[in-house]
């Protein structure tokens, strides 16, 4: 009954994890003595500890199975971990500039990120159900907080407040499938859980568990009906956390969901496809339409966010490694393609502060032309117009779709594709196409940075990144299989 | 670093070059923008030439190829020339210069708008270049982009809803597409698209695969009835994305139909064939009905340009030697001409900022160049005979006589409606007493309008009495898709190569007796 | 190189007036058109004498169908089996038509000089006429179908140009407009006849066509599935083709653009509209005359559409007012009589008429143009009379034209004017031709030689004869109807933006006293062409219908020779061979009753016949009908498909009612976002009940 | 009917019961004591299942500790609950039917849930019965499952961080000691000798 | 149903709280507080089970998993709280139909 880890090189695998843990506490105590002016420090501090960490990933000293099969690293693992990371790292830089107006200038708000962050590292190599579900409340408890972090913002503690009440629904509804499946199974590490499952076949009981448990772990990629606390959220909270929000704890959430299905319930496929794809349509469709009639950008960008998980399981409903592949390639590409979003939106900035409808960044082409024109290619590569980086995206999802042979799925899928163009053509229209009538303050360097690159990640993506890319996520999908 | 295995490469991202230069070109420095544009096409265009010179006619195949995998297994890097896309190259290298001239006026957002040009003709270059059934979606749709910017920004007064038009007509269908090139490469194993086209599809799944590529290429083309989106793209964009629009955007469609729906799904363009008449038909004399009561000259041209898409799709689904390569020949003739009868439109409506027919009338007084010019386009478009507009629509007809006399029949009457249209519009733009005060100051062609409309006239004269250069060009290309497609129809190729007699019997038999009536009859159904 | 040389200087005429006009000025342009025509026209000469006269075409091959010289130019389509090229064939045919246009084009260059005098885009002018001269060249000298087509555009665009030529007329520029529509109705059936004779016959050059059409004789005629029908595929093809001649020759039907036509300037009426391109469809039929003999029906039909047209212009010329509306509906009239000749088989006698037509009718235009020319483009006959003593040369010249065009002659002899020799060949062929159509035709021909001797006498009596009757006599007209001038009212003379380059001459004035003779270079031409309308019937009667046997030597295979016929017409009863004289006669005695003696008799007549009059008068209605049943509905269709299917159906109701669902689910989705947590949780609650609903129903877990 | 069975049914409703109570009292008040009441019996139901640590567990951590809180919190917010609504919504109804068939779902897994009896112990860490409860418990909790252990620790942590962040106000104008700086003076800083020269006064 | 405690008892009774916690959830128009104690009772459902399971499969790790739910779920409950807390401030109000700042 003794613990595998006996000394720390057995550590190895969680390396990355113990690193980010010590880390932190190094941080919490830094922030509390040093002087509150100087929380920046704190965060850049962070944004390193993210970048070591994410170093540490890529560098994995070893793969294997630890903590007595609560832990697992492997090249899935690490490929999502450094889409978590650096998705984690580049909203705390997001959160940087204007800090104080968005709230996030607490020293505790980087503590809580990293915090969210190591939760979703846990998550993200979670080999059992109780790690998952430890690591899933790590991450979700902090990101309550966050969301409510502007304390005398009334929207954003409506927003805290909404997205905790949902959210500890949903982890009701996760424990009661683990429940469930651990009473079916005997067991709760995921490897022990395959094999009972191929053993004693299917029963109710087995299949009520996967469905709570896939419910829950909708919630938090926030698929239809799970989603809609997304839009509320997303627009209470200040737009830094929204950054944060709309990235890694996706990816992390993902990532879960294709460790279950794809490893866990793969005895079943044929079960859990039903229940992905319902989601996936729901979620495609539901969010192209209700997009259309946003005037929030954030709104917006939630139901952008909700229409991509959408397309996202497109690629994992065909149960495949080519879907897989899909999906690992579609979350890089829309983590990069949102940071960039988010970008933007913060470099719309008037006198009075930040923009919030769409309408209110009309002919920003002519007074931002840069600000406007990478947001114009993010909407068209979101929109997944070729030859931007979100078609490749699409892409790889729908040929894995098809592979299966689920057509009417991918027809779906296009289809609400075609009608999302329209609500992202709107930004595009306005900010291109009509007369300008405000003036944007001075965007902060580090935007223009994460802007630039992002766009041109975007643009050259056949170029540079997507070579590359393909192989590694080829690589990580077939850790899992 | 060869020739052979770089001027593709070169010919289609040079223009992106170029527009990166432009992106670090102040923006003020207006000339410098024109220049660099003027420049890069240029450039472009003599490439295109040299590519041309070097491109050898006798071959079938594809030459000048690179083939590498690129993007995991699917998308590689593949481009290559074949006699039918070698000369759509040339025709958008040669627009390009001509649209960034015409485009010289252009006062709003100069840069921009030369970096969009210039995007724009990398995207459309690569279309005809590319090899990879993935990046053919990529720059098939990717030419939207630009062109919903081109419209949608420097534009006319309903610029935004016909952006969007044009934008959601062409995305609903393409992404159809999409999904069955995704089959395509499942069942094929590869987006190489020579590999492709020696691939033998389920006849099942052809018909679906037939089905998703029309939808895209329908629109894209546009056949009738989904070429809504087109009269109004043409009346709101600027004279040089009109131009654009028209002269080669609207032939990736018929490329496509060419290149993918003929030889990769043949049991399905055979099945479906009789459909494609039947629009064809239905494009060539009611769009030409809708043009002659338009009040909008570019409207006229746009529903004009419609009607003549619909001898190339009549052409193409003859499924003959004949009928191919005229729907070929249309679709280069009528890039130039329609082309350069936007280009027309553009001088007028520069000078008087309308384009209601009603507001103009004898401009032959002050104008007698330009009535020189818009005539020669006219006549073009009406395809008299000694211009190039003829030649593709007279091979258009004969090919489809042989398959179906319906078909020709009713195309025929095109030739009276576009005689009606076209010469109505010059005769009340053209003709007639000067007597608008707003006219009386108009000035003949400049410098500038003469250099863009001048080469146009002699390549319109050229190629209508001497199209060897084309027709040689996509000759053996043509042939060879003519014979895989006629095998895999289980026709005989030499029968669909004009070997005219086939669909015949003969009254007194004298050893025609042997041959069973049912068996002709059966024939030209087939087809 | 000569035969290069005929065909292509009118082009480089007219490319030089044309694209350097303006630079070189317009003296030298018509020197240049002018003079390069004139060479043509020698050179044209040179090829057909020794035809004609000597021992057959210089340097021609015989290749067991025709002796024909071909000469390869360049290149054109060549595409699977069919190769086309640019040939220029000559042969007796075309040789004659080389004559024709020639020499008729030439003189029309030199008469322009003088007409056009005072207009100022005449550089412009002299250009159109050169490529009209040009295209109708490459018509006659074509070697395939497609070139023969082309041809056939080619002068149809340049009778557009020539016709709209005082483009700010909108009478000129409509009736352009409405030649070449009409025209292209032919050419509809002439592009599907080439279609279907390269299905059937598998080429597209002439002696590849005739060749396959001769091995019909062994293998029988070929069945065509044209349309929904098995027909017989001769038959289709050669009505097809015919569609087009009927175009071109504005035969019944399709001749409503001819008199519209008269817009264009007077040399250009006497060139393309009397002389040659409406004789194209005429060429087009003997040229394939191989092809319309292995189709009786088609040949019945070229039968009767010619009858009618003979008749039917005729009847219409006998109570037009403009003077060149008169000569035009002649025309027509004489080109109904080529057909005639054609459909019966004696070919030879439909391009003898062509010919001779080419020379008097040539002269009739040129006549009536001087005639304008004099009166300061005064056209209406009406306001015409007496001009005999102002303008005796032109007057004679007229009535040279005049005897001609009606067939003076005595029969059985050699003495006749042109018209007379052909005219009653074709009378005596129709008759010969016998059965039912030969009997109508024949009749259908003398009653219009009636006519037509009315209406030229007419002419010439209105004109010529009597008192002046210019504006400043107006109501003392022969038809002091007021009905008749409202319905008159599209018929006004040229409008005054020409005339007022005559300065001071308006044309409200006296025209009459005013009046002059015209210039030398207009006259001479017309010595020219009164030389050809006395002599051309009596010098080649031999060639074309004497003997056979001469005639098929004459022509050398480039026509299909029907024996029989010839020799039947050669054998027709004498009453016959005096009929068309008979009816000249009675023509010219009734015009002068009607004219010289009683003048007061037209009006009667008119006003006690208001419905016939008023029925010839507006061309049996054919405009009207053709408007009402063609032209409107086209634009009705065209609106209600641009209006009811583009705009309402696919555009509002199909794409915008697309988007406005898409409104409506959207802004039902958004009230499902109600902002309430119990809602919220209520969501997920129905989404986890319906999946795991889902999950046991679908996986048969119950 | 054996004892245990009459303690389970004991337990049992009296815990559907009180929850049925928590979600219907109006007073939220009386909502946080019917919680107590069903964790309290819960825990009895634990108690029965052989798990005695948690049973007791529940008691100390849940009753004494987040019921309490709740308690606190909502007497601190002062809330009066007259005026808060009542009554059932406008689509209890359909969400009636729905969550009657949830539940009609749940009990169907409920009655057919079987354990195969080669399953039984065959788990991932079988109950050694010669062990009690909470000595098993502690056994593994710190080896075998340390990384839970250190992973619900951070989740304190963020618990604790969260609250405070959240909660805690710096009230200006309140007097706060200063710990850092009473320890931090120095004599030299704060005393001053002076030599006071006798009739003279300061 | 047997004389002895079956696993069906279990459940039942834990689907019959987790029921209520649900319905808590959506029903319960009143205030915030009750949801947050209807999430509670879901817990409670949860851990029911889980002991359940435990006992029945005699198996430790169902104990264990009870073990950190109860510990997470102090945790949440004391955000949750916080939240409140916050939301009350800020909005002066803890009626579940005030918490409607933002939808559409």
């Amino acid at each position: 009954m003794n613990s595998d880890v006996t000394d720390f090189a057995s550590l190895a695998p969680a390396y990355p994890e113990v690193l980010m843990a010590l880390g932190i506490l190094v941080l919490l105590l830094l922030g509390v003595v040093i002087n509150k002016e100087r929380s920046a420090l704190v965060s850049w501090l962070a944004v390193s500890l993210l970048a070591a960490t994410g170093l540490l990933v890529m560098l994995q000293p070893a793969d294997g199975v630890i903590f007595n099969g609560l832990f697992i690293a492997d090249s899935f693992g690490r490929f999502m971990k450094v889409l978590v990371i650096g998705g984690a790292g580049l909203a705390l830089i997001l959160a940087m500039s204007n800090a104080e107006e968005n709230g996030v200038h607490k020293y505790e708000y980087s503590v809580l990120a990293l915090l969210a962050t190591l939760g979703m590292m846990v998550m993200v190599s979670a080999n059992d159900l109780m790690s998952l579900y430890v690591g899933l409340e790590l991450q979700s408890l902090s990101l309550y907080v966050m969301a409510a972090i502007k304390r005398d913002d009334p929207r954003a503690s409506e927003a805290g407040l909404k997205y905790f009440v949902l959210g500890a629904l949903s982890s009701g509804l996760l424990l009661y499938g683990a429940s469930l499946i651990y009473g079916f199974t005997g067991h709760t590490n995921l490897g022990e859980i395959v094999i009972a499952i191929a053993n004693e076949g299917r029963s109710v009981g087995l299949i009520f568990g996967v469905v709570f448990l896939l419910a829950g772990v909708a919630f938090k990629i926030s698929a239809v009906p799970f989603h809609m606390w997304t839009p509320d959220v997303y627009e209470g909270a200040p737009t830094p956390v929204t950054a944060f929000f709309a990235m890694a704890p996706k990816v992390a959430a993902m990532t879960l969901m294709i460790r279950l299905v794809m490893d866990t319930f793969a005895p079943i496929t044929s079960d859990w496809q039903q229940i992905v794809i319902f989601l996936s349509i729901a979620s495609m469709v539901l969010a192209a339409f209700a997009a259309i009639g946003q005037q929030s950008l954030k709104r917006l960008i939630a139901y952008s966010s909700i229409g991509h998980v959408g397309f996202a399981l497109v690629g994992l409903s065909s149960g495949t490694q080519v879907g897989v592949e899909g999906v690992a390639i579609y979350m890089a590409i829309y983590v990069a393609m949102t940071v960039g979003l988010f970008a933007c939106l913060l470099s719309f900035r008037t006198d009075t502060g930040y923009v919030e409808t769409i309408d209110d960044l009309a002919g920003a082409a002519q007074t931002r032309p840069f600000v406007a024109a990478i947001m114009a290619i993010l909407m068209f590569s979101l929109i997944g117009l070729p030859p931007l980086a979100g078609f490749f995206a699409k892409w790889h999802v729908f040929l894995a779709a098809i592979e299966a042979n689920l057509y009417v799925l991918s027809v779906i899928g296009v289809l609400a594709s075609a009608v999302s163009a329209f609500y992202y053509l709107r930004v595009v229209k306005v900010m291109f196409f009509d007369a300008p009538i405000k003036q944007f303050a001075a965007v902060p360097g580090e935007l223009n940075i994460i802007m630039a690159a992002s766009g041109f990640l975007v643009v050259t993506y056949y170029f540079t990144v997507g070579n590359p890319l393909a192989s590694w996520a080829q690589t990580a999908a077939g850790s899992l299989f | 670093m060869t020739f052979e295995n770089s001027i593709l490469t070169l010919l289609t991202w040079l223009p992106v070059l170029g527009a990166a230069i432009l992106l670090f070109t102040p923006k003020t420095a207006l000339n410098a923008i024109r220049w660099i544009a003027l420049a890069t096409t240029i450039v472009v265009f003599v490439l295109s030439l040299a590519l041309w010179q070097a491109f050898d006619a006798s071959s079938a195949g594809f030459q000048f190829v690179v083939n590498m995998p690129w993007i995991g297994d699917s998308i590689g890097y593949r481009v290559g020339v074949d006699g039918i896309s070698v000369l759509f190259v040339v025709l958008t290298a040669l627009l390009m210069p001509a649209a960034v001239l015409a485009s010289w006026d252009v006062e709003m957002r100069v840069k921009e708008y030369m970096i969009v040009f210039l995007v724009l003709e990398t995207l459309m270059v690569g279309v005809f270049t590319t090899l990879d059934l993935a990046m053919f979606y990529v720059f098939f749709e990717g030419t939207l982009l630009p062109m919903f910017l081109i419209i949608g920004i420097w534009g006319g007064a309903q610029r935004i809803q016909a952006a969007y038009k044009f934008f959601f007509y062409t995305f609903v269908g393409s992404v159809l597409m999409l999904l069955a090139m995704m089959g395509m490469y499942w069942d094929a194993g590869t987006t190489d698209i020579v590999r492709l086209l020696g691939h033998d599809f389920p006849v099942g799944m052809q018909t679906w695969l037939w089905l998703a590529f029309f939808a895209s290429l329908a629109v894209k083309m546009p056949m009738w009835p989904f070429h809504r989106w087109l009269p109004e793209a043409h009346v709101q964009a600027p004279t040089a994305g009109s131009v654009i629009l028209a002269a080669i955007l609207l032939k990736l469609g018929g490329y496509g139909f060419l290149r993918f729906s003929l030889p990769m799904f043949p049991d399905a363009s055979a099945q479906f064939a009789n459909f494609v008449f039947v629009l064809s038909v239905a494009a060539i004399i009611l769009t030409s009905l809708v043009a002659l009561v338009q009040t909008d000259i570019k409207k006229l041209i746009a529903y004009s340009s419609v009607a003549h898409m619909g001898f190339v799709t009549m052409g193409i689904f003859a499924g003959n030697a004949l009928g191919i390569q005229g729907a070929m020949f249309q679709m280069i003739s009528h890039g130039i001409v329609s082309g350069a009868l936007f280009l027309c439109v553009g001088v007028i409506y520069d000078r008087m900022h309308t384009r209601e027919i009603s507001a103009y009338g004898g401009l032959v007084e002050r104008m007698p160049q330009y009535a020189f010019a818009f005539m020669v386009f006219t006549m073009a478009n009406v395809g008299l005979p000694g211009t190039s507009g003829f030649v593709g629509e007279f091979l258009t007809m004969i090919g489809v006589f042989q398959v179906n006399t319906w078909v020709a029949f009713g195309a025929a009457f095109g030739v009276i409606f576009s005689a009606g249209y076209a010469l109505w519009l010059y005769r009340r733009v053209v003709f007639g007493a000067l007597t608008k005060d707003s006219l009386k100051g108009i000035l003949d062609l400049n410098l500038r309008e003469k250099v863009v409309l001048y080469p146009l006239i002699v390549l319109t004269v050229v190629f209508g009495f001497y199209p060897a250069p084309i027709l040689d060009t996509t000759a053996a290309a043509v042939d060879n898709l003519v014979a895989q497609y006629s095998a895999a129809n289980g026709l005989d190729p030499a029968v669909a190569q004009a070997e005219a007699r086939a669909p015949l019997e003969y009254v007194a038999p004298a050893e025609g007796a042997a041959q069973p009536a049912d068996d002709h009859a059966a024939e030209p159904a087939a087809h | 190189m000569i035969i290069q040389a005929i065909v292509f200087l009118p082009l480089i005429g007219a490319l030089v007036a044309g694209l350097l006009g303006r630079t070189i000025g317009h003296r030298p342009s018509e020197f240049i058109t002018t003079g390069l025509l004139l060479i043509a026209a020698v050179l044209s000469w040179i090829v057909f004498i020794p035809v004609a006269f000597g021992d057959g075409l210089v340097g021609a091959v015989g290749d067991g169908h025709a002796a024909v010289v071909k000469v390869e130019v360049m290149r054109w389509i060549q595409v699977g089996d069919m190769d086309l090229r640019w040939i220029l064939r000559v042969d007796t045919l075309t040789a004659i038509m080389l004559v024709v246009v020639n020499t008729v084009s030439a003189l029309v260059h030199v008469y322009s000089i003088g007409y056009m005098e005072e207009d100022p885009h005449r550089s412009r002018f002299f250009a159109y006429l050169s490529l009209f001269t040009f295209a109708m060249l490459m018509l006659v000298t074509a070697d395939n179908f497609l070139q023969m087509f082309f041809g056939w555009e080619g002068v149809g665009l340049a009778s557009y140009l020539l016709i709209g030529f005082w483009y700010t007329k909108p009478s000129a520029t409509a009736a352009a407009m409405k030649a070449f529509i009409v025209n292209r109705v032919g050419d509809f059936g002439f592009a599907l006849g080439i279609f279907g004779a390269f299905l059937v016959l598998g080429h597209i050059d002439f002696d590849g066509a005739f060749h396959a059409a001769d091995e019909f004789a062994v293998t029988g005629l070929p069945v065509i599935q044209f349309l929904s029908w098995q027909l017989d595929a001769m038959t289709v093809i050669c009505l097809l083709l015919f569609m087009g001649a009927m175009g071109k020759s504005a035969q019944f039907l399709l001749h409503t653009w001819l008199p519209d036509a008269m817009e264009g300037p007077t040399p250009v009426s006497a060139l393309i509209h009397a002389a040659t391109m409406v004789t194209a469809g005429v060429f087009m039929v003997a040229r394939l005359s191989p092809l319309f003999e292995t189709s009786p029906v088609a040949l019945t039909v070229v039968i009767v559409i010619g009858a009618i047209t003979a008749f039917f212009a005729a009847t219409v010329g006998l109570v037009q007012n403009d003077i060149k509306r008169v000569i035009a509906y002649s025309t027509c009239s004489q080109l109904g009589y080529m057909f005639v000749a054609l459909g019966v088989g004696a070919y030879s006698a439909g391009i003898f008429h062509l010919f001779t037509h080419a020379f008097f009718k040539a002269l009739l235009f040129l006549g009536a143009g001087s005639v304008i020319h004099a009166m300061h483009h005064e056209q209406d006959m009406r306001n015409m009379g007496g001009l005999r003593k102002k303008i005796p040369i032109t007057y004679a010249m007229m009535m040279i034209g005049t005897l001609a065009l009606t067939g003076v002659g005595i029969p059985g002899t050699n003495f006749g004017f042109a018209g007379f020799f052909s005219k009653d060949a074709i009378i005596e062929s129709a008759y010969a031709f016998g059965g039912n159509v030969g009997s109508l035709a024949f009749w259908l021909l003398v009653v219009a030689a009636l006519f037509t001797s009315f209406y030229s006498w007419r002419l010439v009596h209105l004109t010529f004869h009597g008192s002046p009757r210019d504006a400043q006599h107006h109501g003392e007209g022969p038809h002091p109807d007021p009905a008749h001038a409202a319905l008159e009212s599209h018929d006004e003379p040229i409008d005054d933006s020409n005339a007022d380059d005559h300065g001071d001459h308006g044309h409200h004035g006296s025209a009459y006293d005013h009046a002059h003779e015209s210039p030398n270079v207009m006259l001479v031409p017309l010595y020219v062409l009164a030389v050809g309308a006395v002599l051309a019937g009596v010098v080649f009667y031999g060639m074309f219908f004497h003997e056979v046997e001469h005639i098929e030597h004459f022509f050398a295979g480039s026509i299909y020779v029907d024996h029989q016929i010839i020799d039947d017409a050669h054998h027709v009863p004498t009453w016959v061979k005096w009929s068309a004289t008979i009816a000249m006669i009675l023509g010219f005695v009734s015009a002068w009753y009607m004219y010289i003696r009683r003048p007061d008799v037209p009006g009667r007549l008119a006003a006690t016949n208001p419905g016939l009059y008023k029925f010839l008068l507006n061309k049996w209605y054919f405009d009207e009908l053709y408007n009402t049943i063609f032209v409107k509905p086209a634009l009705w269709i065209g609106n209600a498909v641009w209006k009811g299917f583009d705009d309402w159906l696919v555009d509002g109701k199909i794409a915008e009612g697309l988007g406005r669902r898409v409104q409506n689910v959207t802004s039902w989705v958004v009230k499902l976002q109600s902002g309430y947590l119990y809602h919220y949780a209520f969501a997920m609650l129905i989404g986890i009940a319906a999946l795991l609903t889902w999950a046991i129903a679908a996986g048969g877990l119950i | 009917m054996t004892l245990p069975l009459f303690f389970f049914y004991v337990f049992s409703a009296i815990t559907v019961a009180s929850a049925f109570m928590v979600i219907s009292a109006r007073n939220p008040v009386h909502a946080v004591l019917f919680l107590i009441l069903a964790f309290v019996n819960a825990a009895g139901l634990f108690m029965l299942a052989g798990a005695e640590f948690l049973a007791l567990l529940l008691i100390v951590v849940y009753v004494g500790a987040v019921a309490v809180l709740f308690l606190f919190v909502v007497m601190m917010i002062d809330v009066d609950f007259a005026e808060l609504k009542s009554g059932l919504l406008s689509y209890a109804p359909i969400g009636m039917v729905v969550g009657a068939i949830l539940f009609l779902e749940l009990l169907l897994v409920a009655g057919s849930f079987v354990i195969a009896p080669d399953m039984v112990g065959a788990g991932g860490l079988p109950i050694d019965a010669t062990m009690d409860n909470t000595r098993a418990l502690g056994l593994v909790l710190y080896t075998r499952y340390v990384f839970l252990f250190q992973g619900a620790a951070a989740v304190l942590l963020v618990a604790m961080i969260g609250a405070i962040v959240l909660t805690l106000r710096h009230r200006t104008g309140i007097k706060r000691q200063s710990t850092a700086s009473q320890l931090g003076r120095k004599p030299s800083e704060t005393v001053r000798n002076v030599k006071v020269k006798s009739g003279q006064g300061l | 149903m047997g004389l002895e405690i079956g696993l069906g008892h279990y459940l039942t009774v834990a689907a019959i709280l987790f029921t209520l916690g649900v319905f808590g959830i959506f029903i319960n128009r009143k205030n915030v507080i009750v949801i947050l104690m209807s999430v509670e009772l879901i817990l409670l459902a949860v851990n029911l089970n889980l002991v359940a399971f435990s006992a029945h499969l005699n198996d430790l790790q169902g104990q264990v998993f009870a073990l950190m739910i109860l510990t997470v779920a102090a945790a949440e409950a004391a955000i949750g709280l916080a939240i409140l807390v916050i939301f009350y401030r800020n909005r002066g109000t803890i009626a579940v139909e005030d918490v409607n700042m933002m939808k559409g």
